[in-house]
């Protein structure tokens, strides 16, 4: 099972940090407000939402999800809200909403009980999240279900015995979005995932690095000025500086220049 | 050369076609493998020795939601993955829950699943569960905007080597979900949450 | 269960394997099936006992100049061409990995794509790419070695009907989609670098 999983799970037996702060395990996530900022990021992003962090906050205090006792919860939750906000993290809507909602049912609760409807059932006001949190909760469990199943290609093979083809040989097919698939499993397998994100900014760099190895490829020399083309604009011309810094930086090209205000010269650095 | 009417014959034919085949088969295609007739009851009596003749060996003849099809036993696993490391990726939490909610609320629109995780539902979580082939559209509901309904695949119950969604594990009970372990004189208001049943109802509904 | 000093567990294991691999194994891919060393004489004995075994079934185990590979026999053909005609073939991930790496980070060596994927790369995955028509060598990097940089080609554009390499999906928030790969063996090291030991030995040699 993955620790992500781990996090949240109620059954989190005591001992397994849920996460690591300046290199201390954070063994739970504390109730008072002295949260390190960093740990307060892990925490959140730890989270799949407001449900997950109010099913947290009840299943670790073992409270009786059908009998909620609002105010604590709600004062609990408001810590955690709060000490967000100050830290200025970007807080989903969801969050925010979740906390309106928990201070309207507790002033709700407080004020005298409204009449028995016709089934003469108390209206209580928690019943509606009582309903959400259940629901969510189930639902987060099947998926930890699913998990554990065996799935083709990752728990178990197919068979891939060879036909010979009498008819012409048919080349495999690949869209655009099979790549992006493929670097998910990159991704998966990389035990850091964020240093290999590829922003779209960063796409076009790599691109026009390519483009610019081509052009120098065969040539000796080449005027600086020469791999920029002026017509088409400066988003561009930036990118395209940007990619000769990194060709630079990568030790792919040369670039050099004989004096001040002489001209400026790319050439590949092996050639 | 024999001929089809040679039983065991027959059998061979039908076991190659389902050691090379890249999908699973159903009986129906099975069938015309033959330019004759072959009944399907003779077919399942064939497949169900083929399974039998493949026991305690490598690989295993199963019976996936599409039909019939081979696959290596879990048990080997870890030696093949000696030779090919790349695997299709663990994913997070965000999209086996959702995933969870299409299997067993289906057909649901995103707003239903937004609804139950109580939060939005990015693009790039459906997309990836479209892109594996688990989860499609299956048409779209009534309301404004129509927003897609989403179903799972039959490749989502072969890929987890399932016949049917019945064979999904059961859901928690959502009434023994909550008791906590002190529990409770509280039993009365049990009414507040009537889940149970309406989660069995969606199972049939699918059946 | 039995233990890979068992003969007839350590048949069923390359069995197994050249049953379920997309691509023909030579001896040496055979070996790294096991942790311990088994020699290459007795994966041939295996072989040509595996071989025996098959005779007069539909599929039959032959030796191809890239290895072994299990085939249809050509007397099955015709009952296998009546079934749902063939699907286009897929490559295989090792394939797809490499590809989307040139796509998205060229210009790049194998060293580069090995480090990302954190696996050796074999040389018959560049090769594929290479004759496709797909990838090619637009440089060397000036370091020892000389090896060559990747970058896609036009082709490739063309194929997949982009425009530029900014029309391939945005990867940008695909992190939030997958869990890190339970490693177990490699607790307590976790900073150190993604290559298994074997691919390390791949890269060396290579340089």
């Amino acid at each position: 099972m993955s620790n992500e999983f781990l996090l949240t799970s109620p059954e989190l037996p005591s001992g397994v940090p849920i996460a690591h702060v300046f290199g201390q395990p954070v063994l739970e996530v504390p109730q008072d407000l002295f949260i390190p900022p960093d740990a307060l990021q892990v925490i959140l992003e730890s989270f799949e939402g407001p449900l997950d962090l109010l099913l947290y906050l009840i299943r670790k205090q073992n409270l009786n999800v059908l009998d909620i006792p609002m105010a604590p919860i709600t004062a609990q939750y408001m810590a955690y809200i709060d000490a967000m906000r100050r830290e200025q993290f970007e807080l989903a809507a969801e969050y925010l909403l979740m906390a309106a909602l928990l201070i309207e049912i507790k002033s709700r609760l407080l004020l005298p009980r409204p009449p028995k409807d016709e089934e003469g059932e108390p209206d209580d006001p928690r019943a509606e999240l009582v309903r959400r949190l259940l629901e969510y909760e189930q639902m987060k469990l099947a998926a930890l279900e699913l998990d554990k199943m065996p799935q083709a290609d990752r728990d178990f093979a197919w068979l891939a015995v060879l036909i010979e083809q009498v008819a012409e040989e048919r080349l495999p097919e690949v869209c655009a979005v099979d790549l992006r698939q493929a670097w998910l499993a990159i991704l998966s397998r990389a035990r850091n995932t964020r240093h290999h994100k590829v922003e779209k900014d960063e796409l076009s760099v790599r691109a026009q690095m390519t483009w610019i190895l081509r052009y120098l490829e065969g040539r000796e020399y080449v005027a600086f000025e020469e791999l920029f083309d002026l017509t088409l604009g400066v988003p561009h011309l930036v990118v395209n500086f940007i990619a000769v810094l990194e060709l630079v930086k990568e030790g792919l090209v040369k670039v050099s220049q004989d004096a001040a205000y002489q001209p400026i010269y790319v050439r590949l650095a092996l050639v | 050369m024999s001929t089809i009417t040679d039983l065991k014959y027959l059998k061979i034919v039908l076991e190659t076609a389902l050691l090379t085949s890249a999908e699973a088969l159903s009986v129906s295609a099975l069938k015309k493998l033959f330019t004759e007739d072959v009944k399907a009851a003779l077919i399942n009596d064939l497949l169900a020795e083929i399974q039998q003749d493949w026991r305690g060996r490598g690989i295993e003849l199963v019976k996936l939601a599409s039909g019939w099809r081979f696959r290596a036993r879990a048990e080997f696993t870890p030696y093949l993955a000696r030779l090919t490391p790349e695997k299709p990726p663990r994913y997070s939490r965000a999209v086996m829950e959702t995933l969870a909610i299409v299997a067993y609320r289906q057909p649901v629109t995103r707003g239903d699943i937004e609804a139950i995780r109580g939060v939005s539902v990015s693009t790039s979580v459906m997309q990836t569960l479209l892109e594996r082939g688990w989860v499609e559209v299956i048409g779209h509901k009534d309301v404004p905007g129509r927003p897609g309904l989403y179903a799972t695949t039959h490749k989502f119950l072969d890929d987890l080597g399932l016949v049917s969604l019945r064979d999904l594990p059961p859901l928690a009970d959502l009434g023994t979900l909550v008791l906590p372990e002190v529990q409770p004189e509280s039993v009365g208001e049990t009414d507040a949450v009537p889940l149970d049943d309406e989660a069995d109802n969606v199972i049939e509904q699918e059946r």
